[in-house]
């Protein structure tokens, strides 16, 4: 899934995946913190999204 | 009304004055298909083509369509109550129009326009401020049969105007009292010219060989063409997607959906199509087009009986052609028909 | 892309129940702190995750999606 | 073989199943009613048979009419296929949608069929075509006032060019010799010059190669793959999909399509053929097919025992992508 929204141009960094047992809270937080970041360094997404205000 | 001459170096000229008031569209090559798309100037104009690739319906009834919009929040006192969409704002012109197409509108208009109760508003505003002038077909496509069913393809039905191709110049004959008006700057024909026009219509009506046949299915038990054994083979191949549908210049089926996002809220009406599993299934999950062969049968039947059935012997066909070229798997309609006939 | 700084992203987090949630519930327990943006979806398993959902969630307007097991 | 050789053998195959009982039913195609499009035909007769003929417009993929029928009730089943054909029957026998037994394949070695819209590209978008006939590596083009040679080369399908089996992979009787396996093309070319291009770029080039898109949904009735009883995009609750022509919602249909499809697609080109617009939806198809066999050494449908890699696990499955 990740491969195909790349190709058609959302950035890879919008979808993150990972594991984290229910006793790793720190690996939790820090992943949390980590994905935040990515995003908030891409920007507001802008492709996909349907917005019924622009085109009504 | 008396047939009027337009001569090609003097379309400038025609096409300015249209432009005045009214936004113009003519059909438009873009990577080998043909296409409608907005006209800016004379030169432009293709003027030799067989027909645009989909059917200009999508001028008056456009495959997604917004009717009403509303704030989705029950609370607020402006909250849930519809507005109207604005209505289209300038006129328009369609230019070079198939006639077969333009008829195509005058059999929508008895199924949008029926009587005071059935009276589509957004069809209705459209067609109105829409100035249809045909360019009449002289040489015709191997898969055209319109004069077949009620068309050909010089008809005059549903147009304003009707131009036929004299080589340098146009023989312009207006239709309508709109379209005498969009011509009266023009000076009148000479008789050779109405004549020459005659003759390409009849050499366009005569290379017209293939065709079907109703004259059988008119007369004919609704119920006894339902329960033709043909049906069973005519659906084998079909793959149920609605190509056929989409291009049809006469298909008008639509589902309405309401769709909110936060506080904005519309309702649009999207084109649909009855070969579809959905367009038929219920809220209890029972289906009674359950099959390839019921849908496969109410294209047809919808067309070639229930339409002439309801409205006075009209055929809700205009043999445009388009199904027979675009269709993945090739079902004829003209052998379909010939088969309902026989 | 425009000014990063103060953007504020939103982000659709599809936690499993026994995994990735637990693990967050845990983080909430122990007072750790992480940012306010992850707005969590329990589904009861990451075997009942769809590429359905990443796209439903982007059509909606996330700026991002978290998948965790 | 010449395809007019073919087409002979194809009929008496067909006549002696039919007349010996053997099958109910064997599935080809006919002449269509208009050149360039021959289309699937039912025969259950042995003077049905007849009309049964082999072209290079044979576009379809039969493989789709033996899951969209119940072969319960018809019994065995005969179909014609080619080599992506072929694989795509094993694709179905393997997701349990029919069985080994029920169908016999009458294999015919791929000639590379052919895309009648680069014939009239390549005729004149203008003219109108009345007749096209095969001769050896030329097609003979005719039309109102025109007779033109063709080479076949230069009219081939995108997706036979770059196809990778063209022989049959199960077979219960062979037509022909086996031929060449491949036709020269690549198809990781196809994604290649998405590839390079930057996020924002590509979502345009996408957004455009589907502009055109009416939804007909021609390319999910045309494949074979596309069995469901309900696809998602006719699901209601929840609407995962909106029935308008927003960008967003064309796109979502055509991204979630072509995924359904990772280690599943042969790339028999069906999609493109059908569709009325002639968009090039094997740009999205290609690029998966091309994952799926870099990730997990797969192929689709090459052979009855291996496992399709979305419906299985294994430790060595790559999981670079998770933190």
């Amino acid at each position: 899934m990740k491969n195909i929204l790349e190709y058609v141009g959302i950035e890879p960094d919008r979808l993150h995946f990972s594991w984290i047992s229910s006793a790793e809270a720190e690996k939790f937080q820090k992943t949390a913190t980590q994905v935040c970041e990515a995003v908030r360094a891409l920007g507001p997404a802008q492709h996909m999204i349907k917005d019924i205000r622009k085109v009504a | 009304m008396a047939d009027k001459i337009l001569a090609k170096d003097k379309l400038a000229e025609f096409i300015a004055a249209l432009q005045k008031d009214k936004d113009v569209f003519a059909p438009k090559l873009d990577n080998d298909r043909l296409v409608w798309a907005p006209l800016e100037k004379a030169d432009d104009i293709v003027w030799e083509f067989s027909n645009t690739e989909m059917s200009p319906k999508d001028f008056f009834f456009p495959q997604t369509e917004c009717m009403m919009h509303f704030k989705n929040d029950p609370k607020a006192e402006d909250g849930m109550i519809m507005q109207a969409e604005p209505e289209l704002a300038k006129e328009r012109a369609l230019l070079n129009i198939r006639p077969c197409d333009a008829k195509a509108f005058g059999v929508l208009d008895m199924i949008f326009c029926q009587d005071e109760m059935t009276n589509d508003v957004y069809w209705r505003d459209k067609r109105e401020k829409t100035l249809l002038i045909g360019l009449a077909c002289n040489d015709p496509c191997p898969t055209c049969f319109c004069t077949t069913v009620g068309c050909g393809p010089h008809n005059e039905a549903g147009l304003d105007v009707l131009l036929v191709d004299l080589g340098d110049k146009l023989l312009a004959r207006p239709i309508s009292d709109k379209g005498a008006k969009a011509l009266s700057a023009l000076p009148e024909a000479a008789a050779d010219d109405a004549a020459k026009a005659a003759e390409l219509k009849k050499a366009a009506e005569d290379s017209i060989t293939q065709g079907v046949g109703t004259d059988k299915i008119s007369g004919a038990e609704v119920l006894d063409l339902f329960n033709l054994p043909m049906w069973d083979r005519v659906h084998e191949s079909c793959l149920n997607c609605g190509t056929c549908t989409f291009c049809c210049p006469t298909c008008h089926c639509f589902d309405i959906q309401d769709e909110v996002q936060g506080e904005a809220g519309r309702r649009v009406r999207n084109w649909d199509y009855c070969m579809s599993w959905l367009f038929t299934v219920h809220g209890t999950g029972h289906n009674p087009r359950h099959g390839k062969k019921e849908r496969v049968r109410q294209r047809f039947m919808h067309k070639f009986k229930y339409i002439p059935l309801k409205r006075g012997g009209e055929i809700g066909c205009v043999g445009c052609g388009r199904c027979v070229q675009l269709c993945p798997v090739n079902i004829d309609v003209r052998e379909v028909v010939n088969s309902m006939n026989a | 892309m425009s000014d990063t700084s103060n953007f504020q992203p939103r982000i659709a987090a599809f936690l499993c129940n026994w995994c990735s949630y637990g693990a967050a519930d845990l983080a909430g327990v122990s007072r750790l702190q992480y940012p306010p943006l992850v707005q969590t979806i329990r589904i009861p398993c990451t075997g009942r995750m769809s590429p359905k959902f990443i796209l439903q969630a982007f059509r909606k307007g996330v700026d991002g999606v978290w998948v965790s097991g | 073989m010449e395809n007019q050789e073919v087409a002979q053998k194809i009929q008496e195959v067909a006549k002696k199943l039919l007349s010996e009982g053997k099958v109910s039913c064997v599935i080809g195609f006919e002449k269509g009613t208009v050149p360039m499009r021959e289309r699937p035909f039912f025969a259950y007769t042995p003077e049905e048979a007849e009309r049964l003929t082999w072209t290079s417009f044979c576009c379809n993929n039969l493989a789709n009419f033996l899951v969209r029928r119940d072969l319960g009730e018809a019994g065995k089943v005969a179909v014609v296929a080619q080599g992506c054909v072929s694989r795509n029957i094993v694709g179905l026998i393997k997701e349990n949608q029919i069985s080994r037994e029920q169908v016999f394949v009458i294999g015919v070695p791929s000639p590379g069929m052919l895309d009648r819209r680069k014939v009239q590209a390549e005729v004149g978008a203008e003219k109108v075509i009345t007749e096209v006939s095969e001769d050896g590596e030329d097609l003979i083009v005719k039309g109102k006032g025109f007779e033109e040679r063709v080479p076949r080369k230069k009219v081939m399908r995108d997706n036979c060019y770059t196809c990778v089996q063209r022989n049959p992979v199960i077979v219960d009787e062979l037509i022909g010799a086996e031929t060449e396996p491949t036709h020269g093309g690549n198809i990781d070319k196809v994604s290649a010059p998405w590839e390079k291009l930057q996020a924002d770029d590509r979502w345009a080039e996408f957004a455009e190669n589907y502009q055109t898109c009416i939804r007909c949904y021609a390319c999910r009735d045309a494949c074979p793959l596309c069995y469901c009883h309900v696809c998602f995009v006719d699901e209601a609750q929840p609407q995962w999909c909106g029935k308008t022509q927003d960008e967003s919602d064309v796109l979502t249909y055509h991204v979630l399509r072509a995924f359904h499809c990772a280690g599943r697609c042969t790339d028999c080109g069906a999609c493109e053929s059908a569709c009325p617009m002639g968009i090039k939806v094997r740009r999205l198809t290609s690029k998966i097919e091309k994952d799926i066999r870099e990730m997990y050494g797969y192929q689709a449908g090459m052979d009855l025992e291996s496992k399709p890699p979305m419906s299985v696990y294994r430790p060595d499955d790559p999981q670079e992508f998770i933190k």
